[in-house]
C-alpha cells in the first residue's frame, strides 16, 4: 500500500522549487557513517487485500471473548457496549485529530472533554477531574506523586488489596524519586482500620485503598476514611466507576484524589489497552493535577467555548517542575466514556451495577451449592469474588477451556497464600446459562 | 453552526438511550448483598437522553472539529499524517479487541506473535536489540528508558553518583519532564548557532555525574544532529548513556538508524511515525528499544518464542518491574503492525523521503515571507519565527488563529523554546503537492494581511463557530465542569 | 464552508488509493485470453486520487449533507425517524453481509430463518396471510401487488376485462405510475371535502373494469380513511380487490391492520415504518403481504419452513414469477428483523402513538399560523397550505428553503397535489418535544416573516453552502455528468 | 429497546395543547371495527445486548465467504471492497438522508450521485446515466421498456445468454404490458450474429445480450451491434463494470443503453440484495431515462450546485404517464460504486479486471489439468466458466463442501441441455492455493 500522494511529477517540480536535483541530496546533512547501507530487512509490501487477510489469520488465532463466556475481571472487564458508543468514536473529526492545542477548530473534542470531566466529578463525588490519564494503574501511581507533593511527605501506605500490578506500578514510579511505599496487609481480604491507624506516622503523605478491591470485596472506605481524616495525608481511592452506580462516591466519604481504570466504561478488553486512567479530586489540589484539563471560557462576543487550561502545571510549560510527564492521554477512551455514561444515565449505569452485582452473587452461590468450592473471603463483594479449588487452579482452567469455557484469575501469581484460589468475574454480559455450565465444569474439574 | 449545548443542558428526566436485560438470575434484595453504608444515596446526575439525542450531540461535536481527515494538521512534532482506514477496521477485530489481559497464553498466540513481530520490526528499524511495547505514550517510553538508565547505573555500582541528565535547550517538555519524575537532576545544554547542541558546552557539562544525555534527532527544529557521532563519543566516554527522543523517527525511516548513530535507549511513539490516529490527544503508544546491554532491564512480561508458539516472560531479576497494568496499547500496536507490513521496506523509506521533501519544499516556498532562524536543508519539519511580523505588532498566535480561517489546521507555535515567536511546520508525506501550494498561498496572504491589515489577524479565528477564546480568564476563574444548578449556585 | 471540487477536478495522474496484491498464479498475456477486439482500448478516464484525497472529500461531502442524525427531518410522507446504531452493525456482520445469494441453503439457514420470521412479524402487524420480501422499494413493492392482483384475475378469467384501477387524487405518484406500468388503465376518483375517497364518485365508478383500488390509509394528507370498511363491501362487490400502500404504517402499528380494514393486498416499506435509514434515496425494501386467496400469485423463490429447517421454494406454478434477481434486499430485512424485534409488541404499539401525538401537537399549535385545509386530528402527518402566505407573494418553496436556515430539513411540499402550496409534515415519534418546540418557533418565525420580510424568504436559504439553486436552468441545459477536458469542448 | 425520547410528562403537556386528555382519543377518528383489541402476538421487546446475542446467533448459523473460499459467482461477486468504502458509507449524514429533495441542504449526497453518473458514463461508454436503478434485472427490464417506449414497438429479443433470472424478470415486466420477449438461442454459449439478423423484425423494438455472459462468456458485441446498427431497434448491453476495466465500453460498438449489475464495485454479496442497477444511454434517449437523475447548476451568485433534475419524467409529476414508477433506488449502492471506482482508479480497475481474467483462465486449465473436467465452451471468458462433471453436479457441490470450499453454481437449474456443468468463478480474492484446492477436490468429487 502507498500512502503518499506524491507523483515522480511532482517530486521533480518540489525539488526545483527547493534548488535539488535528487531525493538523496535531502540527506546530504547525515554523515556518511550514520547513512543505512542497505535495505530495511522487513516483510512487505502487502495490499490491503493481504494485509486483511494476514491479520485476520491472527486474529483467528486467538480466542475472543466472543468465542466463550469470559469469567475474567481483575483489572478489565467484558461489558456491554452500546453501538453508540462505536458510532461516535467512529468519527473521523474525532479520532484523527491531535491535542486540540488550538481551541477555536477543536471545539468538539474540548467540549467532549469537558463533558468526561464533568461525569467524572459526578460519579466520583469530587470537585474537580482532569481529562484521562493512561490506566488505572498509572492513576495510581500519579495520585501517590501527586499527594507526595501536596504534602511534602515521604511515604505512601498501599492496602495489600489494591492490584498487585498497581502497586507494582506504584513501585515503579516510586522507587527512583525516593518514596517509601509501604503495604498493608489483609485481614480477611480486606484492609483493617486498626491497621491502617497503625502505620499511619508523619511521614504518610497518601492512603491508598481500592475499593471495590482486587479480590471483589467492598473495602470498609468510610471507616478508613475516618482513620485518615485529620492525619494530614490524603485518602486516595481506586475505584471501579460501575461500581459507582450503586456505591457511594468516594468524595462523600473523605477521599482527596478517586482514581480507578475507566475501562469498564465503553472500551473494550482490547487485550489490556488502549484502557483509560481517570483521575478526580478535591478542588484546592487541583494545580497539583497531572495531565490536560479542559476548561469553560468565551470568546470576545461572549459565547461559551472551552480551552485547554491551567498548563503551567504541564511539561511543555514547566519542564522538569511539571506535575507529571504526561503528554498524550487517552482522549479517545475517554470520549468513549461520556458517551457511554450520557447512553446508560443514572437509571442505566445503575441496573448494569445490579446486574453485576445479582450475577456474581448468584455465580457464587452456585458454584458453593454445584461445585462445592468455598469463597475465600467472607465479606460483601461488587461482581467478583474468589473460590478456593481443591485441585490445581491452572489444570481447572485448562480443563474449563476444554469445555468451551473461560477460567478464572489464579491468585497464586500475587498471593503466595492464595495458591489454590481463583477469582471469577461476572459483569450484566454473563447468563445464568453461563453461570450454570461453569459451575457444573468447575464441579467436574476438581477430580 | 450554532452552538451546542452541554450534554447535561440536553438531559430531561426519563430519557435513556442505552437498555439493558432484566436479570435472568435469581436476584436477592441489594440490601442483603450490599451493606447499606456503602451504597449510593443518590443517583449520580449523570444525563438522561435519548439515543437519537446522543447521537446528534455528538455528531455535531465531531462537526466543530479537525482531524487529518478534514484537512491539512501541519502541527510540528506531531506528525498528523493519514493513516490508512483499514488498520482501525483491523485493531476493531473480535479477536484482537475483545481479548482478555489475564486469557491463558495458549488462546491468545495470535496477539502474542503480533507483538512478537513488532517488536523485531521496530529493532530493524532502529538498530535496537529489543524493544518493549508496554509504554502508553511518548512521555512514558521517557520514563520507562530513563528508568533502565537509571537501573543500568545502579548495576554498576554507580547509581549514586550518576544523578544527572543533560537535556538540550530545543528537546520537548516531555524530556525533562521525565527525568525529574525519574529522579534525576536535569541539566540543560544550549543549542548553537546552526541549530546543533553546542557541543562545547556539552563536554563542560559530561562528567562523572552524569546518567544520560536525550537527544532528539532530527531535533525539534527539525535539523539532523550532524556531530552526532562525536556526541555519542563524548557521552559514552564520559560513562553515561545516550536516549533518543523518536517522536521524529518520521524523517529517517530507512535512512538512519539511531542504533547506528550511537543511541542505548530508543523510544518511539507509534502514534506519529507509525500512522496510528491520534484519537484526539490519545490513545498513543511509546514502545522503549535498548541496546544489548540494557536487555535485562526491560519491563516485564517480555514477549518470548520458543518453537512455535509464544509466551509473556516475566522472570526477569534485573527488570524495573512493570510501567503499566498488562501490556502496553495492544489495539494501537494492531495497527502500527499492519502500517509497517503494508508499506514494506521501501514504502517506509520513501515515506521519509517524501516527507523531507514536502517539508523543504514548504521551507524553500515560504523562506521569503517569513524568517528563517536556520538557514540549512529541514528534515521532516522546520521552524520560521514570527519575528518579522512582530515588529508589525502581529503575533505568530495571530497568524496562527488566522490560519484556522483558510481551512488548515495551524503549527505548532511557540516551541521549540529557542526560537522567538516560533512556528514549527511539519507537513508529513501524506500531503500533495496541491494541498501544500494552497497551504502556502494562505501564508503567503497571511503575511500581507500582517504588513496590511494587523488587526483582521489580531482579532482571528473570523469563521469559526466561536471566536478566539480567552484562555487568561479560563485560568483564572477555572470552570472545569458543569455544575447541577443546586451546587452551581453555592 | 468552501465549494467542494469534484473527485474528477482532484484528479492527479499517477495517485492512486487503492491496491491490489500481485498474480500469484502463472499469468498469460492478455492477447491470448481476450481477443483484442473486444478490449478497451483507452483506460477509463477514472479519477486518480490518493486515499488521503478520497478521504477528506467524501468527508466533506458528507458535512454538506442533513441527515437525520444531523437534525429534524419532518419530510412527510417518508417517516424519517431515526434508525438504532446497532442495526447497522448487525447488518454488518459477515454472517449476513458476505453470503453469496447461491450458496447451498444448509450454508443459509440463518439467513432463511431471519427471512421466515420477518415475514411472520409482518403477517401479523398487517393481518396478511403471507409476505414476499422481493420487492426492492415501494413502488416495486406496488408492482408486485398489482402483478398478483392482475393474476388473480387472470386466473378467474377475467383478466380481459378487469383492467382497471383506481386512485384517489391524494395518491402517492408511484400508485398510479405502478398500475400504469403493470398495463392498466388508471381511473382517479376524487376526494371529499373531509379528504377522505369521495364515496359516491368511487360508487360511480366502480363496476366489472374494476381491478383493484388503491389506497394509503392513513391517507398522504395524514387522515383516516373513516369509511374503510364501506369501501371495501363496494370493491370486493364489485369484484375488483383492495390495494394497501403501507409506506404510513408507522402510524397504526399495533393500533389496526389492513387485513382487518378489509385490504387483500398491502405492501410495507420498511425503510420507512422499520426504522432502515433510507440511504441519501435508497436502498429500501418493500415487501408485499397479501390475504389467502392470493398467496398462490407470490414471487418466487418464497421461504419455507421445514420440521426445524428452511428453504426456498420455487415450484409454485402459480407465481408472477420473478421481480428481481434472488430474494430482495436482505440487509435491509435484517435491520427491519433487528427493529421489530428490540420493541416488541408494546413498543411498536407506542411507536404509533407517540409518531401521532408527535403529529398532532404540531398540527395544533401551528393552526394558528397557518391554513389548515382539513380540520381533523390528524395521524403520524398532516397538511397545511401556504396559501395564507402566498397572498402576501411567499410561496411555501420559499418557506421550504428558510427552514434550512434555522438548520431544519423542510417538510415534503407541493404534495398531494389536491392541497394547493401543501406542507406536508411528518415528525415521527423519535423527535422530543423540544426539537418539536424548537421547530414550532421557527415557523411561526417564518410566518411572521411572510408578513414583515417576504424578500427574505424568496432569497433563501442564506447560511448553506450554496444559496437557492437554479432548477429550470438545470433541466433546460441539463449537465449530467463531468466531461473531460477534450470532449467538454466539444 | 426504545427510541421514542417523550416522556410521560411530555405526553401529558402535548396532549394538552392538543386539547385530548388520553392518548387513545388520537385513534377516536377510526372505526370501532378495524381497532386492534388485543397485543400483537410477536416477540420482544429485547434489550440492545440481547438483540446483539441473537442477531449474532442467526448470522453463526450461515457460512459466509469468509469461512471458506467462494467461486460462485453468476450475477453476484466476491471482489475485495476497500475500507475507504466502509469509511464513506458509515458518514451518517449520507446514510440517514432521505431523496435529496432539497438541494441546498443535500449538496454533499447530490454530487456525489453526479460523480457517481459521471463514473458510470466514463466506464460505459455513453453519454448520460441515472442515479441508479434496484439491481441488473430490473434495469435490463427497464431498458427494454424504456426501448419499446422509444421505438413505439412491441418485441424484445434476449439473448439465451442473458442471466436468466434477468429474463426472467424481464418477462414479468414485459408480460402486463402485452411487450413480447423472444429468447435467441445460443451456439456455443454464444448469440451469434446470424441468429439475431434472422430474429430482428420491424417490430423489434430493443435486442438484449449480456457480456460477459451468464457463463462467464465474451459475446461477439461489435458484430452484435452492427447486426442492430441501423434496424431501427436499440442495442442494450449488459454488462459486468469490473470488466469494463479491460473490456471495450458498449457506447463504443453501437450500444445505445448500457445496463448492469452494479454489486462488483464496492458492494457486499449480502445473501443477493441490495445491489445496484446502474443504466447509461445515448443523451438522445435521456428523457425516456427512468430514475433519479442529478444535473449541475448555479446558485444566484453564480455558485456550482446540484439538483435532482428532469423530473417531469417521474412519477411524482407525470404519475401514470412516467418512465417508470421508480421512487427509491440504490443511492448509497451508488455512493459505494463511486468511492470504489475512484479508489481503484483506471489502473487499479485494470489491475482487479486482469486479476479476475488470469486467475480465472489458471482455474479452468488447472480444472481440466487435474480434475480432468472439460470446459462447457470453448469461447474467450472474464472470469466465469463453466466446466462439465461426470457426476452429479449438486453431489459434487455437497462434497467440495465437505472440504471447506465453496462449490460452483449447476447450471441445469436454468439450461436443461447443461445439467452436468457448473459454474466457477474467480474474483482478485481468489488464491492461487484456493485454486488448486479446488482442482483437486473436483478430482476427487467426482469419483
Ligand atoms: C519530540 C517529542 N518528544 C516527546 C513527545 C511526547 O510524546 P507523547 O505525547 O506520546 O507522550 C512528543 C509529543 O508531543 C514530541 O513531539
Ligand atoms: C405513500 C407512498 N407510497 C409509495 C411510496 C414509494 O416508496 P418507494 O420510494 O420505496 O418506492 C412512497 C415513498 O415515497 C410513499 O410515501
Amino acid at each position: 500500500m502507498n500512502f503518499r500522494p506524491q507523483t515522480e511529477a511532482d517530486r521533480k517540480a518540489m525539488l526545483e522549487a527547493i534548488g535539488l536535483s535528487a531525493v538523496q541530496e535531502l540527506f546530504a546533512g547525515l554523515p556518511q557513517e550514520v547513512l543505512l547501507d542497505r535495505p530495511l530487512d522487513l516483510p512487505g509490501p502487502l495490499s490491503e487485500l493481504e494485509l486483511d487477510r494476514h491479520l485476520r489469520e491472527l486474529a483467528a488465532r486467538n480466542q475472543s471473548a466472543r468465542d466463550y463466556p469470559c469469567f475474567l475481571g481483575a483489572g478489565a472487564y467484558d461489558h456491554f457496549i452500546p453501538a453508540v458508543v462505536r458510532y461516535v468514536l467512529a468519527r473521523s473529526e474525532f479520532y484523527t485529530a491531535y491535542t486540540p492545542y488550538q481551541a477555536e477548530i477543536s471545539q468538539g473534542m474540548l467540549q467532549a472533554i469537558y463533558e468526561y470531566q464533568s461525569l467524572i466529578c459526578l460519579l466520583t463525588g469530587l470537585e474537580v477531574a482532569n481529562a484521562s490519564l493512561y490506566d488505572g494503574a498509572t492513576a495510581v501511581a500519579e495520585a501517590a506523586l501527586m499527594a507526595v507533593a501536596a504534602t511534602g511527605r515521604s511515604e505512601v501506605l498501599v492496602a495489600e488489596g489494591v492490584h498487585p500490578e498497581y502497586r507494582q506500578v506504584l513501585g515503579t514510579y516510586a522507587r527512583p524519586r525516593g518514596v517509601a511505599v509501604r503495604t498493608l496487609p489483609r485481614q480477611g481480604g480486606l484492609l483493617a482500620p486498626e491497621d491502617l491507624r497503625k502505620a499511619l506516622g508523619p511521614q504518610t503523605a497518601a492512603v491508598i485503598v481500592q475499593t471495590p478491591n482486587f479480590f471483589g470485596l467492598l473495602e470498609d472506605a468510610p471507616a478508613l476514611g475516618e482513620v485518615v481524616a485529620g492525619s494530614g495525608a490524603l485518602f486516595v481511592v481506586c475505584t471501579n466507576p460501575i461500581s459507582l452506580g450503586l456505591l457511594a462516591p468516594p468524595g462523600e466519604y473523605g477521599a482527596d484524589i478517586a482514581v480507578g481504570e475507566g475501562q469498564p466504561l465503553g472500551n473494550p478488553l482490547g487485550f489490556g489497552g488502549p484502557h483509560l486512567g481517570f483521575m478526580a479530586c478535591r478542588e484546592k489540589l487541583v494545580r497539583r493535577l497531572p495531565g490536560r484539563i479542559v476548561g469553560a471560557t468565551t470568546d470576545g462576543r461572549g459565547r461559551r467555548g472551552f480551552v485547554l487550561t491551567l498548563q503551567a502545571r504541564e511539561q511543555h510549560i514547566r519542564r522538569e517542575k511539571a506535575t507529571s510527564n504526561i503528554c498524550s492521554n487517552q482522549a479517545l477512551n475517554a470520549l468513549a466514556a461520556a458517551v457511554y455514561l450520557a447512553a446508560l444515565g443514572p437509571e442505566g449505569l445503575r441496573e448494569v451495577a445490579e446486574l453485576c452485582v445479582q450475577k456474581a452473587h448468584y455465580a457464587q452461590r452456585v458454584i458453593e451449592e454445584r461445585a462445592g468450592l468455598k469463597p475465600t473471603f467472607a465479606g460483601p463483594f461488587f461482581h467478583e469474588f474468589a473460590v478456593r479449588c481443591p485441585a490445581d487452579p491452572e489444570v481447572v482452567n485448562r480443563r474449563l477451556r476444554e469445555r468451551g469455557l473461560g477460567g478464572g484469575v489464579a491468585l497464586g501469581r500475587w498471593y503466595p497464600d492464595l495458591t489454590s484460589s481463583l477469582l471469577f468475574c461476572c459483569t450484566e454480559k454473563r447468563t445464568r446459562q453461563e453461570i450454570d455450565r461453569l459451575a457444573e465444569a468447575l464441579g467436574e474439574c476438581q477430580a | 453552526m450554532s452552538a451546542e449545548p452541554l450534554l447535561f443542558e440536553l438531559s430531561h428526566p426519563g430519557r435513556r438511550a442505552a437498555s439493558l436485560p432484566a436479570p435472568d438470575v435469581p436476584t436477592r434484595p441489594l440490601e442483603e448483598l450490599l451493606p447499606e453504608r456503602l451504597r449510593r444515596r443518590r443517583p449520580p446526575l449523570l444525563p438522561e437522553v435519548s439515543e437519537v439525542d446522543l447521537v446528534r450531540h455528538f455528531t455535531a461535536l465531531s462537526r466543530r472539529n479537525h482531524g487529518v481527515d478534514s484537512g491539512f494538521y501541519p502541527l510540528g512534532s506531531c506528525t498528523m499524517k493519514y493513516s490508512p482506514k483499514i488498520n482501525e477496521e483491523l485493531a476493531a477485530l473480535p479477536g484482537f479487541a475483545e481479548l482478555h489481559p489475564y486469557q491463558a497464553e495458549e488462546t491468545v498466540q495470535g496477539a502474542l506473535a503480533l507483538m512478537y513481530e513488532l517488536e523485531r520490526f521496530l529493532c530493524e528499524l532502529t538498530g535496537m536489540a529489543r524493544f518493549s511495547l508496554q509504554p502508553a505514550a511518548g512521555a512514558h517510553g521517557e520514563l520507562t528508558g530513563l528508568l533502565m538508565i537509571r537501573a543500568y547505573h545502579e548495576q554498576k555500582g554507580e547509581g549514586g553518583v550518576r544523578r544527572r541528565v543533560i537535556v538540550p535547550d530545543s528537546a520537548h517538555g516531555t524530556n525533562p519532564a521525565s527525568a525529574a519524575l525519574c529522579g534525576f537532576e536535569v541539566v540543560q545544554v544550549p543549542s548553537d548557532r546552526s541549530g546543533g547542541v553546542d557541543v562545547a558546552a556539552l563536554r563542560r557539562v559530561l562528567d562523572g555525574r552524569t546518567a544520560a544525555l536525550m537527544l532528539t534527532n532530527p531535533n525539534t527544529l527539525g535539523l539532523f544532529e550532524e556531530r552526532i557521532l562525536e556526541i555519542a563519543h563524548l557521552v559514552h566516554e564520559a560513562g553515561g548513556l545516550l536516549y533518543y527522543d523518536g517522536a521524529n523517527l518520521n524523517a529517517i525511516l530507512g535512512v538512519a538508524r539511531p542504533g547506528d548513530m550511537g543511541f542505548d535507549v530508543v523510544h518511539l511513539n507509534l502514534h506519529k511515525t507509525f500512522s496510528t490516529p491520534h484519537g484526539g490527544g490519545g490513545p498513543g503508544s511509546g514502545p522503549v528499544g535498548v541496546v544489548q546491554e540494557l536487555v535485562p532491564f526491560l519491563p516485564v512480561p517480555t514477549v518470548e518464542k520458543e518453537g512455535e508458539s509464544w509466551r509473556l516472560e516475566y522472570d526477569r531479576p534485573l527488570s524495573i518491574g512493570k510501567v503499566k497494568a498488562f501490556y502496553g496499547h495492544f489495539l494501537v500496536a494492531v495497527k502500527a503492525y499492519a502500517y509497517i507490513l503494508a508499506l514494506g521496506p521501501q514504502g517506509l523509506r520513501a515515506v521519509s523521503e517524501d516527507a523531507v521533501l514536502n517539508a523543504n519544499y514548504l521551507l524553500a516556498r515560504l523562506a521569503p515571507y517569513f524568517e528563517v532562524p536556520y538557514r540549512r536543508l529541514c528534515m521532516h519539519e522546520f521552524v520560521l519565527s514570527g519575528r518579522r511580523q512582530k515588529e508589525k505588532g502581529v503575533r505568530t498566535l495571530d497568524m496562527a488563529k488566522r490560519l484556522l480561517d483558510y481551512g488548515f489546521h495551524a503549527p505548532t507555535i511557540y516551541f521549540p523554546l529557542i526560537v522567538e515567536e516560533a512556528l514549527m511546520i511539519e507537513p508529513t508525506e501524506t500531503e500533495s503537492k496541491e494541498t501544500l501550494d494552497a497551504f502556502i498561498q494562505a501564508m503567503i496572504e497571511i503575511a500581507r494581511e500582517a504588513e496590511e491589515n494587523p488587526e483582521k489577524l489580531r482579532q482571528a479565528p473570523h469563521t469559526l463557530p466561536v471566536g478566539r477564546l480567552d484562555e487568561t480568564e479560563a485560568a483564572r476563574h477555572p470552570n472545569l465542569r458543569w455544575k447541577p444548578a443546586l451546587e452551581a449556585g453555592s
